[in-house]
């Protein structure tokens, strides 16, 4: 049978089909079936176990209905007389699924011809993107098709990788972690990326069977600390910034066209902002330019760790000189900006007052306008408060509830990622090094790159009894483990997801293979979590031939109101209903509006720490291309310039001119970089898009062990950071490590597109003032 | 009436020069100036004074290669355009005059040169056989004087040859 | 004494020089060659290997190896295309000119300075072979009917290049062996075995006859008519490429007449070269005397200067022309990082000629030997510096970029030097590269002309007579 | 007798293009306009080329040999500090200015007469086609472009820049090119033929928006617009209008100057089809 069907990938991007006679396997799993609902299996652990339970909407009590397992069988019956449109040569025909390159979880199409994946494309359904994808989401292409992914799994004999069946390989994990096993509890934990949807909901419930709570949840590229901010004076974590509705958006650091929050959705908003008539204007306040502050109208290089001291200042100017109310503000707060006056700020942060005044005046004329602050200004000791003033402006030039929206509840709070950043991995690196765990599961998180050196995590991992990586690639972290399962690549698997920010309208967004999986030696992450728990709480799931029919019955149990039809609460499985959100790859399930409580308290920001021994600061800006190292083994993303400094397939160090002089460099010189930590070289190139307190090695070159293209490219500005971490949040102070910086007298010519600079005169990019716009194209 | 030619070497253009003056003088008879040949090593524009205008075609060759050229040239090249498949623009007409011009100036020239070193090849009696009076002295510093006459008035060159100073005389057929 | 030598030396050549000595001294250089010529032959054809096993790997692999890149789309071989180009021009064109004024001194020196054309013609049709990415359809230039109905773009400079050098080669070549055929009768006349053959084959049956003169002098004469045109065409055109693009410092309207000039300084420069050479090793004293080594140095000298002018009016023109893009390739000439070349450049082209204003340097041939090879040099030079920094700096900055050329580039370059050697090496062994009856000519002429004057002097009076009384004697 | 009568045909045509400057009677005329003040400048167009034109990733050394083929490549400038008499500054005072540049699609291309095999041709879309087949690969139309918008394959790379099973995912719509062969942005016409083709089939005019380029599709700013020219539909035919950019004139001469809208080089009289809106900044 599987011959004969084999040659489709009909069979595997419509399901997985299982190999044996369909009629029995259907009626069995009916018998079966009766066999369970005949035992009183409680509803509401059932819907938990859906991720759908706690739904605003209300449930009437009703059995699993019982046809859905031999549902799955009736629907693979396809005629091959007339085969599937995406088998005919020469046609091309677009599936819809969801971006993994990073969290944000974009909308994606993928062109499927002859059964091969060609091209992705943003999908036009999705509120979130819009049909629009990054150069990363382009590049899921090679994360599907790369070289050297993992086949097959692996496992540590004699100190060696050494390939194993799956048999032997969950034998493996039975022996550690399976109901027989004797790990005591609290002994485990994942470690992972941000996971969302029912993968999600399936890991909780692995970890509840393990009787753990310890599951780490690692970004490199967050956004906690605003979040934590919008959470302690908003009331909401991730209320709806509306860019398009400001007319002004001062920014501290936030690379919302690059790598902050949702940047697709965000570069949408940026189009209209930008679109005439009322053409917004942007203003961006960092010590290092990012993509963002390379398209501000104003670009201020405020001197590290002081973006909190500069919005008290300018909060300060709008009360004192602007006269702009400040009487929703508690006295604690007006006394705390009362110490920056002008001269003060501008002393601290180094930007003349005249341009803080006129910072203001904008700020004044242009309303609504919108404050946020990014990885710069949240990644320091103070990266809390600094994030906080920048709030506090939001406050008093009365944004809130203008730009800043509160959006709508998400109905299926299990569903929610389970979101984050690097506050977990020095949490994992102290409990690993207290020896707490004696298995952890690993899946899409690089803790061995991603730690700096000062955590030893290498000897940490080392002494972790059974580490086991559900990876694709064989990075650092996965090299060191004791098991290796190789996950299907996004484009192969089925899933639903979750953004932490969502678009206009709260959506799950559905994950569906694009094609048949390249390597037969690959399983998803479904079906492995979901064999898992069965694993190791036989019961509930059992009856779920694969993940599959689980997603099924889980999409089967979403009420149907959310689903759109209606009142029938009580929805059986509806296959056109299904096929209908695996078209548009999402199920937008409308929520109740939320609400602020705002709560506004004095941010305490420290100025910068002076620092004889180490005078500059070594900033690891993330870029849009390697984001945090995860696609450094994209061949297209090292062949793509990086957005501002051009050079392609290495690391490099971004140095103003004048430090350069100081300290004569020139550019293509290799610069030592030393921190207390340790010490990386990188090439130097000179700019003016940096202060020049600060040193630019963006983060994600440097892997070990990252496939052909990654491996000992570049250096890892990460691996040398100072043991900081922000007072309020514990997330680790990216942006906060000192450095000194000398000559080693060599030089490398730096490999860069384009030789000029400047345009020599030239009429290329031609730049117009917005009054000439006004004049041309305002409102008339 | 046998036709006979006799061939007579002297050190020197002068002696050479000498005896047609003589022919023309005393007018052999059956010998005319027409049945002269002289064979020299190097070129000597001046025997036309003695010897008299005789024809070169040559020009006219060349004449005709030119205008072959001009005018296949033009057609060749307009033809080729006009009849390509993709017509190459760039904002250009389909038959360019001014850069076909180019072309045709050089086949021109080169149509015309062939045909010159044609007519060199055709007006000079190239590509014969070796006649049996020719030495290769003429070729290293004497001078040739071959005579194309009747047997019996034979006799009266070969004396004005000797009389001449004839470093040697041959005879032969024609 | 004195007066008597520089009065010898100042004659073009010895016309009491007997006709037979001529034939044996050229007819000898031709014969059993010496150790020295196999060496320089086995050096030249080494030279050539190193630039076919470049070319080899080349092809192989693609234009990579040879450096190229984005901006820098040609380099090396076009400039060498150019310089080749540039040396083929003198010989014939000179040759021709020469010719058509009755200057008998190029007698004695056309022959090899003709060979010299056709081969360096021979060596410059390589590159833009060579320089073809996709070198197995270079067939694709030429003109010719396919069923595809497709045709090469007769818009495009590179087709006239096939066309213009297509055409001058096949006029050097027929001037060349046009020239030839009564030298070649002399040497059927003295040679043996496979060489008789040739010989005869090539000589098409010369008799010497006045017929044959007579086509013979009209033939010649229109072919250096034709040819004078052609050359200077040619080479036009080879600035076209450049004249035609819209590049910056290439887009100039004096650069046919600049390329023409350069091409004839080169040449001069070569066959001074090869003048020296050849005087040297086959001892040709007599006939390649100093006298004319000293006319061609003038010649030089005096091309040299034109070629000075044109140079400093394109300075001027782009100059005030005030094209920024232009102003800015001709600024980083003299500053930029090719500098260095272009500066020794314009140091060779424009002052060391002057060197050739004394006598004393005119007269010497070891001197004037390391001067043309000089020359030749700041020729390459300028035809590199014509592309280089052009191509490093054009309109867009983005793609700006200075390239210096690989190995596998220069040895290609190299080897072509070698191909050279080897044709012309076996030129001078195969054909006479002194031109025997013109020698003979040219003497038979001058002592004509010296004996009518000396008998002018003796009786003036009985001048006339003087002609019957010289035929009386002979009864 | 077809060979006459082209050359009759042709021949007057000649002469009608003479005062037409121009030759072709053109059914499209495709172009673009880029908005520089949405352009962010991150780079998703450059690889969307990439994933659809099977354009070779190089590598780092043959990268830094100036061998890199970006069809669709971002070029960023920093502002000269001299120009204008700005005050030098010791940091930046605003952002860098970015731009794609992509093929150009000159009308009169520099490129197109010098090629000569003529491979590099115009298309009676009003394209500069580049037919890879008939390419020898003299390089004389990249030398002769003034935007250095043509790249050439300098080795072989579908061995070293798709290793198995990197090579599934190249587009079957265009070809792999070989070494030797020049090449650059298309404007995506195998989509200009596949919809030309469905629109032949429903038989109805190509409408405005039926394909997207590569670029324009994912551009997250939707900064790029791409049409036909000659459709008054058409979204950009509209924005040339707007903005009074016209092609055939070395300069563009607007009824209101301070209109946006120019044309890279269009003094040098290529007529670029693209059209690039000035950037806008707050100063």
């Amino acid at each position: 049978m599987k011959q004969t069907m084999g040659h489709s990938i009909a069979w595997n991007v419509i399901s997985r089909i299982p190999s044996e006679d369909l009629k029995d396997r259907a009626s069995g799993a009916h018998n079966e079936w009766r066999e369970m609902s005949k035992k009183k299996f409680d509803r509401r652990e059932f819907l938990k176990a859906m991720g759908v339970s706690g739904v605003a909407v209300t449930v009437a009590g009703c059995d699993m209905p019982s046809f859905i397992a031999s549902q799955e069988g009736v629907e693979e019956v396809v005629s091959y007389l007339s085969p599937e449109e995406f088998v005919i040569p020469g046609v091309g025909v677009w599936y819809a699924s969801v971006c993994m390159q990073c969290p944000a979880g974009c909308g994606v199409r993928g062109r499927i011809r002859e059964g091969r994946l060609l091209k992705l494309e943003g999908n036009p359904e999705s509120s979130l993107n819009a049909g629009k994808l990054c150069q990363m989401g382009q590049a899921g292409l090679q994360n599907h098709y790369d070289p050297d992914r993992v086949t097959t799994p692996l496992a540590r004999k004699g100190g060696k990788l050494a390939e194993v069946t799956w048999e032997q390989a969950l034998t493996m994990i039975e022996e550690k972690t399976g109901a027989g096993s004797s790990i005591p509890k609290n002994r485990f934990a994942w470690f992972t990326g941000t996971v969302s949807g029912h993968q999600g909901v399936l890991m909780k419930s692995h970890l509840e069977a393990m009787g753990s709570t310890a599951h780490f949840v690692h970004e490199t590229i967050n956004n906690q600390v605003w979040r934590t901010v919008s959470k302690d004076m908003l009331g909401l974590e991730t209320p709806r910034l509306r860019f398009d509705k400001a007319k002004l958006v001062l920014s501290f650091g936030a690379d919302f066209l690059g790598t902050w929050m949702s940047p697709i959705h965000f570069s949408g908003q940026y189009a209209r902002f930008r679109s005439t008539p009322d053409r917004g204007m942007l203003i961006q306040a960092e010590p290092s330019m990012t993509l963002t502050g390379a398209n501000a109208d104003m670009w201020l290089a405020v001197r590290p760790e002081t973006e909190g001291a500069m919005a008290l200042g300018i909060a300060n100017i709008l009360i004192k000189k602007e006269k702009v109310d400040a009487s929703a503000l508690p006295e604690s707060v007006l006394d705390a900006i009362d110490g920056y006056d002008v001269t003060t700020t501008s002393r601290i942060t180094g930007i003349a007052g005249d341009r803080l005044i006129r910072i203001v005046r904008h700020l004044k004329d242009l309303s609504p306008s919108l404050i946020v602050a990014g990885a710069s200004a949240c990644g320091h000791v103070n990266g809390y408060q600094s994030a906080a003033a920048a709030m506090l402006l939001n406050f008093l030039l009365g944004n809130i509830g203008k730009t800043i929206e509160p959006g709508e509840n998400f109905s299926f709070p299990q569903l929610r990622p389970a979101e984050g950043g690097t506050r977990d991995l020095a949490r994992f690196a102290k409990a690993a090094g207290e020896q707490q765990f004696d298995a952890v599961f690993f899946y899409g998180a690089n803790p061995l790159f991603a730690a700096p050196a000062h955590m030893n995590m290498a000897e940490k991992l080392d002494a972790i009894p059974f580490k086991a990586a559900f990876s694709q690639f064989m990075d650092e972290t996965t090299a060191r483990a004791d098991l290796v399962l190789p996950v299907a690549s996004p484009m192969e698997d089925w899933g639903t997801h979750v953004p932490a920010y969502q678009g206009d309208r709260n959506a799950i967004v559905f994950q569906q293979p694009l094609m048949e999986p390249l390597y037969p030696g690959v399983r998803g992450l479904g079906d492995l979590l979901l064999g898992l728990v069965k694993m190791r709480n036989p019961g509930p799931l059992d009856d779920f031939e694969d993940y599959y029919a689980y997603l099924q019955n889980a999409f089967a149990a979403i009420p149907g109101a959310l689903k759109g039809e209606g009142g029938d609460e009580d929805a059986p499985f509806d296959k056109n209903l299904w096929n209908r959100v695996l078209q548009n790859g999402h199920l937008e399930v409308p929520g109740a509006k939320r609400s602020f409580d705002t709560k506004v308290f004095a941010p305490d920001v420290a100025g910068h720490r002076e620092n004889a021994d180490y005078p500059y600061y070594l900033a690891p800006t993330p870029r849009a291309g390697f984001y945090d190292g995860r696609h450094a083994n994209l061949s297209w993303l090292q062949e793509a310039p990086d957005q501002i400094t051009k050079i392609v397939w290495n690391s490099w160090a971004e140095i103003n001119p004048s430090t350069a002089a100081k300290l004569g460099v020139e550019q293509g010189d290799i610069v030592k970089i030393t921190a207390a930590g340790g010490s990386i070289e990188a090439t130097a190139y000179l700019h003016k898009g940096v202060h020049p307190d600060v040193v630019v090695v963006p983060m994600g070159q440097g892997h070990e062990e990252y496939g052909r293209y990654a491996t000992g490219i570049g250096v890892n500005p990460l691996k040398i950071l100072d043991p900081l971490s922000d007072g309020k949040t514990g997330e680790m102070a990216l942006y906060g490590t000192r450095v000194k910086l000398a000559r080693t007298g060599r030089s490398k010519k730096l490999v860069k597109a384009g030789d000029a600079e400047t345009q020599h005169g030239r009429k290329i990019v031609a730049t117009i003032t917005a009054d000439h716009l006004r004049r041309t194209e305002g409102e008339s | 009436m046998k036709k006979q030619r006799i061939l007579g070497l002297f050190s020197d253009f002068d002696k050479a020069i000498s005896v047609i003056v003589d022919i023309r003088q005393y007018r052999l008879p059956g010998v005319s100036v027409d049945d002269i040949t002289i064979k020299s090593p190097i070129e000597h524009p001046e025997i036309e004074e003695i010897l008299g205008e005789r024809p070169c075609y040559v020009p006219w060759f060349t004449l005709a290669g030119a205008l072959f050229g001009l005018v296949f040239g033009a057609f060749f090249l307009s033809a080729a355009q006009a009849n390509f498949l993709v017509q190459p623009q760039g904002g250009k007409p389909v038959i360019t005059t001014m850069t076909n011009l180019v072309l045709i100036y050089e086949m021109l020239i080169l149509f015309a040169m062939l045909a010159t070193s044609l007519g060199f090849l055709i007006g000079g009696r190239f590509m014969r056989r070796r006649s049996s009076l020719y030495d290769t002295k003429i070729s290293l510093d004497q001078v040739g004087i071959e005579i194309e006459t009747d047997n019996d008035y034979i006799e009266p060159v070969r004396k004005l040859f000797t009389k001449h100073m004839a470093l040697e005389i041959r005879e032969g057929k024609p | 004494m004195m007066a008597e030598k520089t009065a010898q030396a100042a004659k073009d050549i010895d016309e009491t020089i007997a006709w037979a000595r001529i034939n044996a001294d050229v007819l000898r250089s031709m014969e059993n060659p010496r150790k020295g010529y196999w060496v320089a032959l086995a050096v030249c054809f080494a030279i050539f290997m190193v630039g076919v096993a470049a070319e080899v790997y080349q092809y192989d692999v693609g234009m990579g190896p040879s450096n190229l890149n984005n901006p820098h789309m040609w380099d090396l071989y076009i400039s060498t295309f150019i310089f080749w180009i540039g040396m083929s021009h003198s010989g014939t064109l000179l040759s021709a000119i020469l010719h058509i004024f009755h200057v008998d001194w190029r007698k004695p020196i056309y022959r090899f300075a003709e060979a010299m054309t056709t081969f360096s013609l021979l060596t410059a049709l390589l590159f833009p072979v060579i320089h073809l990415g996709r070198v197995w359809n270079m067939h694709w230039v030429f003109p010719y009917l396919s069923d595809r109905g497709i045709w090469p773009n007769f818009r495009s400079p590179l087709v006239w290049d096939a066309f213009a050098i297509a055409t001058y080669l096949t006029g050097s070549v027929l001037f060349l062996y046009t020239g030839m055929i009564p030298d070649l009768a002399i040497c059927r006349d003295n040679a043996t075995g496979w060489r008789k053959k040739l010989y005869t084959f090539l000589s098409v049956g010369w008799w010497g006859d006045d017929r044959q003169w007579r086509n013979f002098r009209k033939t010649y004469m229109i072919m250096a008519c034709f040819l004078i045109p052609l050359a200077v065409s040619v080479h036009s055109i080879v600035a076209a490429d450049f004249a035609m693009a819209i590049m910056p410092g290439w887009h100039v309207t004096s650069f046919p007449v600049y390329f023409v000039s350069g091409a004839l300084y080169s040449g001069c420069a070569g066959i001074i070269t090869l003048f020296v050479l050849l005087r040297y090793f086959f001892k040709f004293e007599q006939y390649m005397t100093i006298p004319i080594l000293e006319k061609l140095c003038k010649l030089t000298f005096a091309i040299a200067m034109v070629w000075t002018y044109l140079n400093l009016i394109e300075f001027a023109a782009v100059w005030y022309g005030h094209d920024v893009p232009a102003k800015e390739v001709l600024i980083a000439k003299f500053t930029g990082p090719y500098s260095p070349f272009f500066i020794s450049m314009l140091l060779i082209g424009m002052v060391l000629p002057f060197s050739l204003a004394f006598q004393k340097v005119r007269r010497n041939p070891p001197l004037l030997l390391a001067i043309s090879l000089l020359l030749n040099t700041g020729m390459w030079m300028e035809r590199y510096m014509i592309l280089a920094p052009t191509l490093s700096l054009s309109f867009h900055p983005y793609t700006w970029g200075v390239m210096w050329p690989s190995f596998v580039e220069i040895g290609i370059v190299f080897g072509s030097f070698g191909l050279f050697g080897l044709f012309f090496f076996a030129f001078v062994k195969v054909f006479p590269s002194v031109s025997m009856y013109e020698v003979k000519e040219m003497v038979y002429h001058r002592r004509r002309v010296v004996f009518d004057e000396a008998e002018e002097k003796l009786h003036p009076a009985t001048a006339p007579a003087t002609a019957s009384a010289s035929s009386e004697d002979g009864t | 007798m077809s060979l006459v009568r082209n050359f009759i045909e042709n021949w007057s045509r000649y002469a009608k293009s003479i005062d037409e400057g121009g030759f072709h009677e053109y059914k499209h005329m495709w172009g673009m306009v880029v908005d520089l003040d949405k352009c962010t400048g991150c780079n998703a167009c450059s690889v969307a080329c990439y994933a659809e034109n099977n354009i070779a990733v190089v590598g780092e050394d043959y990268f830094a040999h100036g061998q890199a083929m970006h069809w669709m490549r971002v070029e960023r400038y920093w502002d000269e500090p001299d120009i204008g008499g700005k005050r030098i500054t010791e940091t930046q005072e605003h952002g860098a200015s970015f731009i794609p540049m992509m093929c150009q699609q000159c009308n009169a291309a520099p490129c197109e007469p010098v090629c000569p095999v003529s491979a590099a041709y115009h298309t009676p879309d009003g394209l500069n086609g580049q037919v890879y087949n008939r390419c020898i690969g003299s390089r004389y139309c990249e030398v002769n472009c003034p935007y250095r918008m043509r790249y050439f394959n300098f080795y072989s790379y579908y061995e070293t820049s798709w290793p198995s099973p990197l090579n599934m995912q190249l587009n079957p719509d265009i070809t792999v090119r070989d070494k030797g062969v020049m090449e650059k942005c298309t404007f995506c016409i195998h989509r200009i033929k596949a919809a030309k083709d469905k629109a032949n089939k429903e038989n109805r005019k190509l409408a405005d928006g039926d394909f997207q380029t590569a670029c324009q599709q994912t551009c997250p700013t939707s900064a790029i617009v791409f049409g036909d020219l000659l459709d008054h539909d058409s979204e950009v035919h509209q924005l040339w209008h707007k903005y009074q950019t016209k092609l055939g004139t070395p300069r563009q001469e607007k009824e209101n100057p301070e209109l946006r809208g120019y044309r890279i080089y269009e003094h040098i009289n290529t007529e670029p089809c693209v059209t690039y809106l000035e950037r806008v900044r707050e100063v």
